[in-house]
């Protein structure tokens, strides 16, 4: 099985959004939106939502590891405070990449799509060239 | 600032009572935290704030922790989960930290009111990566810490040494007026953040000054 | 009026949840959203349209121009062609980024909240750190 | 390939019976297509074309234009408002230009031909920025430019210029297999995308032996 993503916007429609861009070149691929804060139900807050990155992290994780990909600082906090509470083995085989979010999503999704590994997923994503 | 009715030893009590009485100044000020967040980034820290306190006195009205770091524990864990902007991610690893920094002591000392606030304070800056001047809530943690530690070194009690630190972490808050931003949405802002109190400057006082009154400190 | 941002993506969540993320920070900039392929009625097809992009630009231009934001090269593509079918007088007026779209987006929609000239909001744009 | 039935000079009619031949070749082509764009882009180029031509069909059923240029603009600003991918303002471009290369011609000649090939290769080019060997439909439009351009100096006859560029294109289609993308989606893949033919140069190759077929040329 190929890496996964995580798509981490403070947008649920963003993080949706990106998923179903990035599915349509990438369709082996484990996508998964966690966008939104998590307010039980109702509309999805504008945040970003600590359980929905741990249970994306989960769901992503049963190929060849996981990329993260995130819009603001905040998003990225967020994430490293999730992969602060994986276990060791689990946390190597996430990644978080600094990256356009988008643009590094599809980049990343294609490239998993095509096999490769963690690190050549996560570079995919920080080298993704914008406008392409 | 009042003198807090309350006080007595740093037990678990005490961290009781720092949560509730922080949730009702985050109540009372919930619409000047919005506004400070709303010139200089996106309008939510007092609504984040609110609700994450909130959700703390849920979590406190079912559970009764028997330390004060078990208290901070599960004041982490909500915030963390409940918060959804920045703050959430900074304060809920301040309040880990701080927890670890407790151990398991049942009544903290005044050097162990200085070491939580450090702990807190390092934790931020591990998670954020904001200097001194970057106009965040660093620059109310840091003036804290140093003045807690410099209030222990000098032989106050632990009540003392939390009234200092809310008094300087509330002049460092005041000070993030001038600055411009460095870290956050506000450095999105550039110049133009400048002429505003960053928001989680002022919440670190309102929280520090909670952490006081509970205890009896006297906060000028 | 300040400088206004059409947000060109393929997919009409994305460039709805753009919208509603930088509207946080700029609730006085004009953000049009022009996401999706046209299909008429039924759920937005993944693609871009002229016809939304032509539209956003139109509704974004009351102010001090715009600027428009785009995902993949295809929408790049669209954008331009739109542009060639404007009258010089409003194509002065209108600038593409080379940006990131999510990233280039909220950097943009605070600097024209604050006032800022056409050429600046661009600059905001393209210059935009990803994950602040 | 096939000889077609239609012959005659290359009027309004000619351009009409073109596009009722594109609409079907590409419909039958549909699957092709779409399993070509999916081995490196998005599967969507035959669903793309498809829903273009088919709206086109539906505009020359109302709409009868009097010269091929009119036929053409009316085919460049219908694709441009319905194909949804790259494709649409790609041969938006391409029809768009090669209709102002022919002015208000009523019969194209063979050079009139010649020139509207090539107005349509470089509104590709200026459009997409793709050069030769990039594994785009630049690679099937510039060699039936080319082949179109040769032809009508050695004095072939229209439909034998537009079956000349049909045969160049077919060629060109099949010669990017081997070809490793630098433009559009297919670039994501890098190496990956070498050992598939692209899916807009093989649509390419379909336009212009419709072109071809309407005008009763012979493509091999
Ligand atoms: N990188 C950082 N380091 C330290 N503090 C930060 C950082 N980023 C943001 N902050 C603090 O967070 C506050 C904003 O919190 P909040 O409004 O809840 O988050 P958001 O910006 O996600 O809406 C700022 O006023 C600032 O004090
Ligand atoms: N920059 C470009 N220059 C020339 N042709 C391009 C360019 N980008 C894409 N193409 C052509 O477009 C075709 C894909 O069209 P289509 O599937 O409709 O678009 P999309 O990639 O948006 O899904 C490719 O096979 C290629 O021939
Ligand atoms: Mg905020
Ligand atoms: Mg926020
Ligand atoms: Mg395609
Ligand atoms: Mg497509």
């Amino acid at each position: 099985m190929s890496v996964g993503l995580v798509i981490v916007s403070h947008s649920r429609k963003i993080a949706e959004g990106v998923v179903e861009l990035a599915a349509q070149m990438a369709p082996d691929v484990v996508l998964v939106a966690a966008g939104g804060a998590d307010d039980g139900d109702g509309p999805s807050r504008i945040g970003t939502s600590f359980e929905r990155v741990q249970a994306g992290i989960e769901q992503a994780s049963d190929g060849d590891g996981v990329v993260i990909l995130t819009d603001l600082g905040s998003a990225v906090m967020t994430a490293e405070m999730v992969l602060e509470f994986l276990e060791p083995e689990a946390r190597d085989r996430v990644r978080l990449a600094e990256a356009a979010l988008v643009e590094g999503a599809v980049a990343a999704a294609v490239q998993a799509q095509g096999g490769s590994s963690l690190d050549e997923v996560l570079r995919a994503a920080e080298n993704a060239v914008v406008s392409i | 600032m009042s003198v807090a009715d309350a006080t007595g030893p740093l037990d678990a009590a005490w961290a009781v009572r720092w949560m509730r009485g922080t949730a009702q100044v985050v109540s009372e000020n919930r619409a000047l935290l919005i506004d400070l967040d709303r010139a200089i980034g996106d309008a939510d820290h007092g609504e984040n704030l609110d609700r994450g306190f909130g959700a703390v006195l849920l979590k406190l009205d079912g559970d009764a922790p028997e330390t004060p770091a078990a208290v901070l524990k599960l004041v982490a864990m909500t915030l963390m989960s409940t918060v959804g902007g920045a703050a959430g991610p900074l304060y809920g690893t301040a309040f880990l930290r701080a927890a670890t920094s407790l151990g398991d002591t049942g009544v903290v000392d005044p050097s162990g009111v200085a070491g939580m606030i450090a702990a807190a304070r390092d934790g931020i800056v591990a998670r954020g990566k904001a200097e001194v001047g970057d106009k965040t809530m660093v620059d109310a943690w840091t003036p804290a810490s140093e003045a807690a530690e410099t209030a222990a070194q000098a032989g106050a009690t632990a009540p003392e040494v939390l009234a200092a630190a809310a008094n300087a972490a509330h002049a460092g808050a005041v000070a993030t007026e001038p600055l411009i931003a460095r870290k956050g949405r506000a450095s999105y802002l550039g110049e133009r953040s400048a002429g505003h109190q960053d928001p989680g400057a002022v919440s670190t006082a309102l929280i520090l000054q909670a952490a006081a009154e509970a205890a009896g400190g006297e906060v000028a």
